[in-house]
């Protein structure tokens, strides 16, 4: 038949630059061999990444889809596939399949909302689209907040553009942290659910939420308590997947697939599924 | 409606198989049948039913993907599918016929699985009225019925003969190529032989099964229910109900390396297995009980959530008659649902 | 047909919950029809009254569950075992894979189990009841007038007809009367296989083997399969693989399945009782018991606390590999 | 293909502390045999799992070997000793599947018997090669 046309058959993916980030994170720039985008994707979707003879996993695109030459993966190394890609170099071959979930509601939700993004360690992997995408698209949004916390200065993920980009816009507030004492750090100290207590943030705004499911627990009790409706806030969620498309049967958390229905679940949306992620 | 006897069914057989390969279930040694390819001197079994569910012809044990050939730093994909030919699936019973439909909600949904979509399209399932149904049989808790199975020919055997009706057009195409060996008749044997097993399905242990409790909208109620502990206390944690079930659609891709190359397969999956939904960082199902709530969750709350209602189990009664310890759907139905609706 | 009631069990588990000797039970509990019955703990005299069951149907082995279920028991959990069960029982004592202080262990006669499959292999399915007694079965069927009159004896689990053993080789209480190491026939269907040509061998395996759906229910059931974290389950140990791809991957599993419980298995026989598929795995298990009794002594795994295997064993005047097939060869 | 065209692959485990010096020392005196034996070298024969042994047959080989040290020459004391038990129930189960019991071997072979490494490979080379390409261990997907 050889008409290669199936969801699960993947396109070809150059990994064209890797940039070491953090001592376990590293960001790989992915295009196709041709050069171009393997395909157009909105914020908070994510795509299937595979070595063959390793395996696929699902990550976050963390680019902004006004990128419109390549593809950024974030990746932080903890499993087979990740050890496998961290060892690898420009020029490497990998496949990609995608996009797959359901984005940030960035153009109806979002517009015209003061924006804040909260982000724990990795986390900031797909919060970064949007955070670009909305800074792209500066004027349909109102201020927007970044609290962002990782265990130390060196795991502060982006630390360059959140610097020498994010924070010079207009508009755009960044609030770092990070969690313990650090020589040569003169920012915040402490976690990050604490932190966005003690910034207090009005209850003017849709807040996105990302990082270790410990800190999203505290964050999000954390913003109730301020008087933050579920409606407002959003989050993303990760479990294991195979096929993407909601048909091998393994992310569903109640009758809703990850891969499929999210991984943008709106928090009282989670409310309704069991606790099981 | 057509009819041949049950004598000459051989010849229909042989018919059939110059077309298309045939499978039907065939007695093996170990006194189970096993859909098995027809080939002369190969009998069509009497049993009710066979160990392995005939969806093994759309979304087989194991299936490969594709194959990866990398040089260097490159990656070739090879689409290692060749082309699929005609089959027929013959004595498929109404349980499992439905189970197609059960399937196809999946697979056929966008963006749709072309590895099954393709074998669908070729099969063509000859689908046979349950004369003699077991006490673990159970399909009219779900709509089923077993004296009227779907597909895409319907036939009643009897003592000495076979009955047929074309459904569609793919059956209609199959019964023109019977024409010869078959000859028109009257309904009226097929009428009775309705009525008896409508008698019988009356006279089953499970036919006061309800479903009353399930369906979508439900997981609130019954994800915390403490029933799930004793439910699953005894089980071992092993595929068997997945594996025989016709509707469990659950896999896992996986890729081979051959040594001159890759293979990515699919295959057969549970969540019954413990690395099920294991990932890099945790696991979000540890115990065995959420292990087994998930499956019975899927087949009576989730899956209904998603498609208008329909049950993704058809009553086939294969997890009451293989389960190691005697778990099965029933149990469950029985302790959980009987609560739901007090 | 069981020489013990199920009264004389309940009374039994009854009088233990109630002067605290124990505060669980594991028992058998009655399912939809007289045969599917279900493992389960029972917490009160009420639960036993209303579901525990023992009747000729109750072939599960409790000892792997003990493995799992007292994790967070208080108190001690009550286990009748029958005789196959207590080897099983002994050889989970000697690799340490339950507390021996929290189980109250009651043995239990058994005069075999039989076989449903077989039951309606006679019979055929649509069995609305089966009643247990004297050497018979009275099996009503949907589609009978009449009940039908089965033998017990014609329907034992194969492991039951070649029982190796009525005698109980741990317990803290025994019911009914103790039996005795039976010198049972069970290797003679190992005997027939070696007998043939190996091209009648293979032929056979393959055949057998092919029906495999790698649901691992043998595994699962086995109570000498108790690691943790299973070679079969590890993503990285080659064999990982949750269907039979291929024929090789059909024996490899079972190859290493039966290599991994060589010397451990007792030869309860849950494997083959549970395989969906009919496989006579009880074959490689006994094929390696038979092995290892001829090459290094008769040995029982299970039969007492704290014996060593012959795999985890060595004398310095071993038999050689290769020898293995010349004293066959001789022999023949 | 012609039957005697047929060139089996044997793989061979040999220990590091005795059989593997033999091979060297085979070579070293210039002892002749087939190239069609690839030697993987491993720490004492005791480490070869049998899933090594069935692992081979997948990837293409139509006769194992496994090589050690004489028993009670065992750099590890006992290593071997248990090798012997374990490879003689294996052995004797792939027996049982059907599987050609001239396919696996082990064999004793010390650092000083180079002759006795040579010998051994070729006459088990001979057997492989008589009884032609393992068709009943075999993996098709590794072939094609």
């Amino acid at each position: 038949m050889n008409n290669m046309e199936d969801t699960l058959i993947p396109k070809i993916g150059v990994i064209t630059d890797v940039r070491i980030d953090t001592p376990d994170i590293k960001t790989f720039r992915v295009v196709t061999p041709d050069g171009k985008k393997a395909f157009d994707h909105r914020p908070g979707q994510c795509a299937m990444l595979s070595v063959p003879g390793v395996g696929e996993a699902m990550f976050s695109i963390t680019s902004s889809p006004t990128n419109e030459e390549y593809m950024e993966f974030s990746i932080k190394k903890c499993g087979c596939v990740t050890e496998w890609l961290h060892q690898a170099e420009v020029g490497q071959q990998i496949t990609i399949r995608g996009p797959y979930g359901n984005p940030f509601p960035v153009d109806d939700v979002f517009a015209g909302k003061n924006l804040l993004f909260i982000a724990g360690g990795v986390g900031l992997a797909p919060l970064r689209s949007v955070i670009n995408y909305c800074r792209h698209y500066r004027d349909r949004y109102g201020e927007i907040d970044i609290v962002y916390g990782s265990r130390s200065k060196d795991d502060l993920l982006d630390y360059k553009e959140i610097i020498e980009e994010w924070s010079n816009d207009a508009g755009v507030k960044v609030h770092l942290t990070i969690d313990n004492p650090q020589e040569g750090w003169d920012g915040h100290v402490g976690f990050v659910p604490n932190y966005v207590k003690e910034l207090g943030f009005d209850t003017n705004k849709t807040a996105v939420l990302c990082g270790p499911p410990i800190m999203i627990k505290f964050t999000l009790e954390g913003l109730c308590a301020m008087g933050f409706d579920k409606t407002q806030i959003y989050t993303t969620l990760e479990l294991r997947m195979k096929c993407g498309v909601g048909k091998c049967g393994r992310c569903n958390v109640g009758a809703k697939y990850v891969c499929k229905d999210g991984p943008v679940f709106r928090c009282d949306e989670l409310d309704e599924l069991p606790d099981e992620y | 409606m057509r009819k041949c006897s049950l004598d000459s069914i051989n010849s229909v057989f042989a018919e059939i198989s110059k077309a298309a390969s045939l499978y039907l279930p065939v007695d093996g040694t170990d006194g189970a049948a096993t859909y098995t390819k027809w080939e002369e001197g190969l009998t069509w079994s009497n049993a009710l039913n066979t160990v392995k569910s005939p969806k093994d012809f759309f979304f087989p044990q194991t299936e490969d993907l594709m194959e990866f050939k990398t040089s260097g730093k490159n990656i070739e994909v090879i689409d290692t599918r060749s082309e699929m030919e005609d089959f027929v699936v013959f004595g498929v019973r109404a349980c499992d016929v439905k189970s197609f439909e059960v399937l196809d909600r999946v697979f056929i949904k966008e963006p749709v699985d072309s590895y099954y979509a393709s074998k669908r399209q070729h099969g063509t399932i000859v689908a046979v009225a349950c004369g003699r149904p077991a006490e673990t049989c159970f399909c009219q808790t779900f709509g089923i019925n077993p004296a009227e199975p779907a597909g895409d020919v319907s036939i009643w055997k009897t003592e000495t003969e076979v009955f047929f009706r074309a459904n569609t057009e793919k059956g209609e195409a199959l019964m023109s190529k019977l024409s010869g060996l078959t000859e028109e008749c009257g309904e009226e044997t097929v009428n009775a032989q309705k009525e008896k097993i409508a008698a019988i399905m009356n006279k089953l242990p499970l036919k006061d099964l309800t479903t009353d409790g399930f369906g979508g909208g439900k997981t609130k109620e019954l994800f915390d229910a403490p029933e799930w502990d004793e439910l699953s206390q005894a089980c071992l944690g092993c595929g068997t109900c997945t594996f025989v079930c016709p509707t469990c659609q659950c896999y896992d891709i996986k890729d081979f390396n051959t040594g001159n190359g890759v293979i990515r397969y699919r295959c057969w999956d549970s969540c019954m297995y413990s690395e099920f939904t294991k990932m890099a960082h945790g696991n979000n199902r540890l115990t065995q009980k959420e292990r087994f709530r998930q499956r019975f969750m899927h087949k009576l709350v989730y899956y209904p959530e998603n498609n208008d209602g329909l049950f993704s189990c058809v009553g086939c009664g294969r997890c009451l008659s293989k389960c190691p310890i005697s778990m099965n759907i029933v149990k469950v139905m029985k302790k959980i649902g009987g609560k739901a609706s007090e | 047909m069981q020489t013990i009631t199920r009264d004389q069990l309940l009374d039994k588990a009854v009088s233990l919950l109630a002067d605290g000797t124990v505060t669980a039970v594991l028992g058998w509990s009655k399912g939809e029809f007289d045969y599917d019955v279900t493992p389960a703990v029972f917490k009160t005299e009420a639960e036993l009254k209303e579901n525990f069951v023992w009747n000729d149907f109750c072939g599960a082995n409790f000892s792997k569950y003990l493995v799992a279920k007292m994790d967070r028991l208080e108190g001690k959990m009550l286990v009748f075992l029958k005789p196959c069960d207590t080897y099983s029982f002994n050889q989970l004592l000697t690799e340490h894979r339950f507390d021996r202080e929290k189980v109250y262990a009651v043995g239990i006669p058994c005069e075999g189990m039989v076989d449903i499959a077989k039951v309606k292999a006679i019979c055929g399915e649509g069995i609305s009841s089966v009643d247990c007694g004297g050497d018979k079965l009275l099996v009503t069927t949907l589609y009978e007038e009449q009940p039908v009159e089965v033998a017990t004896a014609e329907v034992l689990a194969e492991r039951c007809v070649n029982c190796k053993s009525k005698k109980h080789v741990a317990y803290d209480e025994l019911l009914g009367e103790e039996g005795e190491v039976i010198d049972s026939n069970r290797f003679d269907e190992v005997e027939k296989l070696e007998a043939m040509t190996p091209d009648e061998r293979f032929a056979f395996w393959q055949n057998e083997l092919s029906r495999c759906i790698r649901c691992n229910a043998c595994r699962d059931a086995c109570p000498a399969c108790t690691c943790e974290k299973c070679v079969f389950d590890n993503p990285n140990s080659g064999v990982e693989n949750k269907a039979p791809a291929n024929s090789f991957e059909e024996k490899m599993f079972h190859i290493i399945r039966a290599y991994h419980v060589a010397g451990r298995c007792t030869d309860c026989g849950e494997c083959s009782r549970v395989c969906p598929q009919n496989i006579p795995l009880h074959l490689l298990n006994r094929k390696f018991i038979k092995d290892m009794n001829e090459f290094y002594g008769e040995y029982q795994a299970g039969a007492e606390v704290g014996s060593r295997a012959p795999l985890v064993d060595y004398t310095t005047e071993d038999l050689e590999p290769g020898e293995v097939f010349d004293r066959r060869d001789t022999n023949a | 293909m012609q039957v005697n065209e047929f060139k089996p692959l044997i793989v061979a485990f040999c220990c590091n502390w005795c059989s593997y010096a033999g091979a060297d020392l085979a070579g070293n005196n210039r002892l002749n045999y087939p190239a069609d034996v690839k030697i993987i070298r491993v720490p004492c024969s005791c480490r070869v799992n049998p899933m090594f042994i069935l692992r081979a047959f997948q990837r293409g080989a139509d006769g194992v070997i496994l090589c050690g040290c004489h028993p009670g020459d065992c750099h590890y004391t006992s290593g071997n000793y248990y090798t012997r038990r374990r490879m003689a129930a294996l052995f004797s189960m792939l027996d049982f599947l059907g599987i050609e019991k001239e396919r696996t071997r082990v064999e004793w072979v010390s650092a000083a018997e180079g002759a006795k490494f040579a010998a051994t490979m070729n006459d088990f080379v001979e057997k492989v090669t008589a009884l032609g390409p393992n068709k009943r261990l075999e993996d098709l997907r590794c072939k094609r």
